[in-house]
């Protein structure tokens, strides 16, 4: 009885999307960007006439990041982005309250195995360097901080799976300054451009490695602060909270 | 300048993770800055706010205009009263993060900007709900609200896909230019998660087991200042941007829902449930004078919310850390919490009773005798059961072992605050004129979309 | 008029502060108040109007100043009374603050004729009796709910009402509003005048609202029953005559029977009803406190007669019967809180014989029922003689029996009390009682002079009477010094008084002369071969009028309806729980029933 | 009702490619509303998120174009709507918040009623409450 009530529950809410939000949405694949404003901001040209881009040729744009998604997540849109990682924080740290409150020691532990000890030392180095690379090159290449400073987690969690002995310390620090830092960075916009979150770098040349500005400066924070929380979730949820 | 208000409590939130009891510390000076900066800025009522300095079209926006700044005041005031008044230190950090996002909220004009603002809000609420180890309610609070949260993202995103933009004043006036059907149907998908904070039955089920469950906190931050921020973004998009009504279904339910919480309330044992459901009825009573779309029922929408903001807070605040107590050896306590329930209910001299006289005077005025009819009945129910909570409270027999009445009060701080409310409702009741003045200005803001275009277009900057 | 009510507003904090050194001070500054009032209240004249605090708002008619005298006069001699008598209470500074502002409340009621200040005071009013109700005894938590619900019915239809009109005329003021009221159209009349009139029977206790007034009045603070039954009570009849009479009822409703309207006709078969309902259920209780309550009932069913009949000796009547109950009432729930101070008890069957010891407590409660059951030197006969004139007048036999079988049993109820608590034979555990203090004594004294003196002259009250008349354009009752003439013929108090004074005189001397009954204590009886343990259970008080109740015990009580009522809404109520106490799929399935909703009724 | 039906069909099928992620919030809501184990609709809600994800990713695809990134292999913009794109990358964080805050909530549950199935849940519940009005006596019965 139970399944079909939620048969039928589910495809009420089928039938409102079909009948109601569907036959108001252009065709799939068929949107027409002239009438978007990603338009223009794909060629970062929002603030002046209407230019085409070159990649590695056009220079001192008013946006820098080659990767148009970054630019628009980490500039165009950075507010969002801040509530982003707000969200993140403050669910990690909800989970640490929540966990800390625990009545029970309930430490998870597993078997060590050799093996995965001696993996983990080779792999590490590996991961981390990868996690870095994805969020220095966010504005060039898929990628950002979100994603590298998940690979760094992961790093995290193979430590905590391999060794039964290792804590994670210490990830309250960074998430303290990266997270202050990147309101830091919002507020010297504020004070040297005059709007919150304003690019005040130069932009350089679009698709090179020093371009776009306060870009991979705010991804690399991102980057250590959502390492940073991930962690401080992962090991919270192994060790019962702080 | 006003994205101060958002960003000092974030990057102070950020900067004392560690740092706990600094944070408890850090809260009430927060709030009371963002008080400072909020009023300092008052003369420049009437901008819009580029973030990152990018045109409007196409980054993120701020809109701070009369409507934000009464709301915000009134939303960091009471945050300001709820700092001071909490002493538990767990919370600060949420707090402040929750401070930011509800300004944010109120100032953003940005569809998606807003979802994300909400789902702060959301999850802050969940974990604040958690007070008193309410875990399974809070669950059912956080899956509940998670489904609904997904018609706002979609809401946005439909925006985005039919006006080109996430800006609410441009692509509201781009779809309201061409296909006005399509800014109702938006609405439709935001109101659906806006009502879930806004309490109306059936989405406001999860709200007695939420606010219920005995916490000081979890009420008074959910029922005053989450919800008054909730009702400026619903009557924001519902009255600015749109022309027409939302479909009946919506007002019907609200009806529905304003008079069965408070039979729910009238049937409940325990006054914290009672509460709850008086704070269903109460918002859902907001709710449909908005849903009304008469510029003398919002004024009047809105001066009902706040008196009615203001008396939940002063009942849970003395029900979340006395319980059921005898007022007879608290008897400042006391007051506060009869003067509250009884402007509550809408007994002439206190601030409630305005509200509703002058909601029902706008009402008959509109020939609207159906909500009319229902908010006196609804007021009949909750006359009686707040009459017998009070006279449980008063005249019970909270006796000890050793006979005599327990002597337990409000610590001092908590006790000045909610005598201080309960006076600030008296005077309002006195003078109503002090805050009708107000609401009428914000109901006449509100409709002018003509006008929170013009800025836009004009491009006052800040 | 706006000073008075200042000075009452003030006076309320004044009280409670004052209360708060030294208990006695309170009832001493509302007697203050009260007399401040009634000789400030004397001075003005009729139909002025004045400001309240820079609003045009107040007005008193000669209505409302007749009402408020009377109300200064029962709260003068509740203040006197509670002197003493507060010192029984555990929480005598609230009590106090709140009777002044009860005073406050209803000054203001009676001082407006715009709608929304009328209502503000009337809710203050309930609101400031509605704290002192549960004050002395726990069980009337309970009671008190219910009359604050049962005056929100009726207040909630008058703000209904208020602002149908206001959307009509955009006025608040009465005044103002009749005079166009009939360019409504009819069911609108109806609607409009049948909802303001429901404040006025809910809080007069009219048949089918009265289901309050037992418990309220009969677990109220002794002497604020006084004030229950003989001022507050009256705010409904005072709400009702100044509907009907403000109001053209006789040319906006047509006319039915006897030259009376069809509403009119209605309010008079409510009157009936509740008469009879008040006194059958007067003549069962036990509790002499809920058996006054009853009769309240009863009588507020002749003032509804009274007033509704609209003409020259039916309202006239009324309006004085307002007088005689609200006097009559005072006394009688005084000298039952002279009993309660004494004894500590309201149960008719624990009491019995306090004659001996309470003589004057038993003077003010005979008086008292003299003048409620209409007995003729008292003021109470006269009122109702005007309406039986009335009804005999227009030929309404129907009513005229209510009206008399109400007579009748006032007789048997007012009598159970009297045999119960004051005559008999003295019980062994009040031997010791004495008379209450003199300062308690000295408002019963005042009370019955007040009623008998008003029986004898009554033109003082006859002419606040023939002045609402007046103002109100209903043909005015004729009267000449003490005599009063109708069409039907005249009725002359100061005879009638002298002859009573004769009978009265003989009837002492032979008292004086004839040889006196043996007095046996309870404790001599007679049994054969058994031991008595309960001496009680022979006294006569107990179970008094059996063989009565036995006839109608198993009557439909609509105090019982309107629980049932409760209780379906309160399940209801569950329902609503129960829906709450489910999981968040069930919550997700609401979800889906409103989209389903929204896809068929956009 | 049958004709209303049949036309809202012919109208879905218009638009086919938002199908699936659709048919992902149904199953996600279907779920939600039938299981009896609160892990399963946490992981429920996660796949209605992911539905919406999908979707909205769906709603800024167009045909023939490339990822919005400037590149040797794009030197020139031929790109897809990139802002749903950016707007899921949000999305997702704040789903992995939600997911991340319920099963600790859950971890909560577990520990205090012992259970994360509902049918045993209920009986544990009740009586918690039932504790609750007990502690409460606050009755007075209109």
């Amino acid at each position: 009885m139970r399944r079909i009530w939620a048969i039928l529950v589910a495809l009420s809410v089928l039938m409102f999307f079909f009948y109601r939000i569907m036959p108001t949405l252009p065709e799939f694949g068929n949107v027409e960007m002239f009438r978007k404003s990603t338009f223009d901001i794909i060629h970062k040209s929002t603030k002046g006439p209407y230019d085409a881009r070159e990649f590695k040729k056009s220079k001192n744009l008013e946006e820098g990041s080659a990767n148009v998604v970054t630019s628009i997540v980490v500039n165009y849109r950075s507010f969002d982005t801040l509530g982003e990682v707000t969200v993140l924080f403050i669910s990690a740290f909800g989970a640490g309250l929540m966990l800390g409150s625990l009545r029970s020691n309930r430490r998870i532990t597993f078997d060590e195995h050799n093996v995965l000890i001696t993996a983990s030392g080779v792999a590490l180095p590996l991961i981390f360097l990868l996690g870095s690379y994805v969020f220095i090159h966010g504005h060039l290449s898929p990628g950002g901080g979100f994603p590298g400073g998940t690979i760094l987690a992961l790093g995290i969690l193979l430590l905590a799976l391999a060794r039964n002995d290792f804590q994670v310390a210490g990830t309250k620090y960074v998430e303290q300054i990266s997270g202050a830092g990147y309101v830091v960075v919002g507020l010297a916009g504020l004070a040297i451009s005059g709007a919150f979150l304003a690019n005040f770098l130069p932009t350089g040349t679009l698709g090179e490695l020093f371009s776009a500005g306060v870009v991979p400066f705010v991804y690399a924070l991102i980057g250590f602060k959502v390492g940073a929380e991930l962690a401080g979730l992962i090991s919270d949820l192994r060790e019962g909270g702080a | 300048m006003i994205t101060l208000l958002i960003a000092v409590p974030l990057a102070l939130a950020f900067a004392t993770i560690p740092l706990r009891k600094l944070a408890r510390l850090i809260l009430p000076v927060v709030v009371l800055a963002n008080l400072v900066i909020l009023f300092a800025l008052k003369p420049h009522v009437g901008k819009i706010i580029e973030l990152g300095s990018w045109p409007a079209v196409y980054g993120i926006t701020l809109f701070f205009d009369e409507v934000a700044f009464y709301f915000l005041s009134f939303v960091n005031m009471m945050f300001l009263v709820i700092s001071l008044i909490t002493r538990d230190e767990r919370f600060s950090i949420p707090l402040l993060v929750m401070n930011a996002a509800l300004n944010g909220l109120i100032l953003t004009a940005d569809f998606f900007n807003s979802f994300v603002f909400l789902e702060i809000i959301a999850i802050t609420s969940y974990i604040i709900s958690t007070d008193k180890d309410n875990a399974l309610g809070s669950f059912k609070y956080l899956i509940f609200g998670g489904v609904a949260s997904i018609f706002y993202l979609i809401g946005a995103v439909f925006m985005y896909v039919q006006g080109g933009t996430l800006n609410m004043a441009y692509s509201s006036y781009i779809i309201g230019m061409s296909n006005p059907e399509l800014m109702k149907t938006a609405l439709v998908l935001f109101a659906i998660t806006l009502l879930v904070e806004l309490k109306v039955l059936p989405f406001g089920l999860w709200v007695p087991d939420v606010y219920g469950n005995g916490s000081a906190l979890t009420p008074v931050v959910l029922g005053s200042v989450v919800s008054t921020a909730t009702v400026y973004l619903f009557s924001r998009l519902s009255l600015t941007f749109v022309d027409e009504h939302l479909p009946p279904v919506f007002y019907y339910t609200v009806l529905a829902s304003i008079v069965l919480s408070q039979l729910g309330a009238l049937y409940q044992k325990n006054l914290g449930r009672t509460l709850a459901f008086a704070s269903m009825a109460s918002m859902s009573t907001v709710v449909a004078s908005l849903l009304t779309r008469q510029e003398s029922v919002v004024s009047t929408a809105l001066f009902y919310l706040f008196t009615d903001a203001l008396a939940k807070f002063v009942l849970f605040t003395v029900y979340g850390n006395l319980g059921v107590a005898n007022f007879r050896n608290a008897k400042t306590t006391g007051i506060a919490f009869t003067f509250s329930s009884l402007s509550l209910v809408g007994v002439p001299i206190f601030a409630g009773f305005w509200g509703k006289y002058y909601l029902l005077k706008a009402l008959f005025e509109q020939e609207n005798y159906v909500l009319a009819i229902v908010v006196l009945v609804s007021t009949l129910i909750e006359l009686a059961y707040v009459t017998k909570w009070n006279i449980e409270q008063w005249f019970a027999k909270k006796e000890t072992t050793k006979g005599e009445i327990e002597n337990i009060d409000l610590p001092f701080v908590q006790k000045l605050f909610v005598l201080l409310s309960a006076l600030i409702l008296l005077v309002i009741g006195l003078f109503p004129q002090l805050l009708l003045d107000k609401t009428n200005l914000l109901a006449e803001k509100l409709f002018d979309f003509q006008l929170y275009r013009d800025i836009f277009f004009g491009k006052g900057g800040m | 008029m706006q000073n008075i009510l200042l000075v009452a507003i003030i006076g309320s904090v004044a009280g409670y502060l004052l209360s708060l050194f030294y208990r006695r001070l309170g009832p001493i500054i509302l007697l203050l108040i009260s007399l401040y009032a009634f000789a400030m209240l004397w001075e003005i004249p009729s139909n002025t109007a004045e400001n309240f605090l820079g609003y045009d708002v107040l007005y008193l008619t000669t209505l409302g100043k007749y009402f408020a005298l009377l109300s200064l006069i029962v709260f003068s001699a509740y203040a006197i009374f509670n002197i003493v008598w507060i010192e029984t209470l555990k929480t005598p500074h609230a009590f106090n603050a709140l009777s002044i502002l009860t005073l406050a409340g209803t000054l203001g009621v009676f001082f407006t004729t715009n709608l929304v200040v009328l209502y503000i005071f009337w809710e203050l009013t309930v609101f400031a009796s509605l704290f002192i109700v549960p004050m002395s005894k726990s069980e009337a938590k309970r009671a008190a709910v219910w009359y604050v619900t049962i005056t929100a019915i009726g207040s909630f239809a008058f703000l209904f009402a208020t602002f149908l009109l206001y959307s009509k005329f955009y006025t608040f003021d009465l005044v103002e509003i009749s005079r166009n009221l009939s360019q409504l159209p009819k069911p609108t009349i109806w609607l409009v005048v049948c909802s303001m009139l429901t404040a006025g029977i809910a809080k007069s206790g009219v048949f089918p609202l009265h289901v309050w007034l037992r418990n309220v009045h009969g677990k109220a603070p002794d002497t604020f029953s006084a004030v229950l039954s003989g001022q507050l009570v009256k705010m409904g009849s005072y709400l009702i005559a100044l509907l009907l009479s403000i109001f053209p009822v006789t040319t906006l409703f047509p006319h039915f029977y006897g030259g009376v309207n069809i509403l009119s006709y209605i309010l008079i078969w409510l009157g009936n009803v509740s008469i009879l309902v008040g006194t059958l259920m007067a003549i069962k209780q036990n509790d002499m406190k809920m058996l006054i309550a009853f009769s309240t009932v009863a009588n507020s069913g002749y003032i509804l007669i009274g007033l509704a009949l609209l003409d020259q000796v039916g309202f006239a009547g009324g309006l004085f019967h307002v007088f005689n109950h609200a006097i009559a009432a005072t006394m009688i729930f005084l000298s039952f809180a002279a009993v309660v101070y004494r004894t500590g008890t309201t149960k008719i069957d624990e009491l019995g014989g306090l004659i001996h010891r309470m003589p004057v407590t038993f003077i003010t409660y005979l008086v008292g029922i003299i003048s409620l059951a209409g007995i003729p030197p008292t003021s109470g006969f006269i009122s109702k003689w005007m309406i039986f004139q009335s009804l005999v007048s227009r030929g309404m036999f129907v009513t005229e029996i209510f009206v008399f079988v109400g007579s009748i049993g006032s007789f048997l109820y007012v009598f159970r009390p009297l045999a119960g608590v004051f005559l008999g034979q003295l019980k062994s555990k009040y031997k010791d009682v004495r008379e209450v203090p003199i300062i308690m004594q000295i408002p019963m004294i005042l009370l019955v002079l007040v009623t008998v003196f008003f029986g004898v002259f009554p033109g003082q009250v006859l002419e606040f009477i023939v002045g609402a008349q007046k103002e109100f354009g209903i043909d005015a009752f004729q009267y000449e010094g003490t005599k009063l003439i109708t069409s039907m013929g005249y009725w002359d108090t100061w005879i009638v008084f002298v002859m009573f004074a004769v009978g009265f005189l003989i009837a002492a001397v032979l008292y004086l002369i004839t040889p006196k009954g043996k007095k046996i204590p309870l404790e001599d009886q007679y049994t054969s071969g058994e031991f008595l343990h309960n001496f009680d259970l022979y006294h006569y008080a107990s179970r008094f009028y059996a063989f009565l109740e036995r006839e109608y015990g198993d009557h439909p009580s609509l105090e019982n309806l309107y629980a049932s009522l409760v209780n379906a809404l309160k399940s209801l109520g569950k329902g609503i729980d129960y829906l709450v106490s489910r999981t968040a799929s069930a919550y997700v399935f609401w979800l889906g029933v409103i989209l389903l909703l929204l896809w068929k009724g956009w | 009702m049958l004709y209303d039906l049949s036309e809202m069909f012919r109208e879905a099928l218009s638009v086919p490619y938002y199908y699936l992620p659709l048919f992902l919030v149904s199953v996600g809501i279907y779920g939600i509303v039938s299981q009896r184990n609160l892990f399963k609709q946490l992981v429920s809600l996660g796949l209605i998120d992911t539905g919406v994800n999908i979707l909205i990713i769906s709603l800024g695809y167009i045909q023939g174009m490339e990822a919005p990134i400037y590149s040797a292999v794009t030197p020139i913009a031929k790109f897809v709507d990139p802002l749903p794109q950016a707007l899921v990358l949000t999305a997702i964080v704040i789903g992995v918040g939600v997911l991340g805050l319920g099963a600790t909530l859950l971890i909560k549950i577990h520990e205090r009623y012992g259970t994360l199935e509902l049918d045993e849940l209920k009986f544990s519940k009740e009586h918690q409450r039932w504790q609750e009005i007990m502690d409460d006596e606050g009755d007075v019965g209109v």
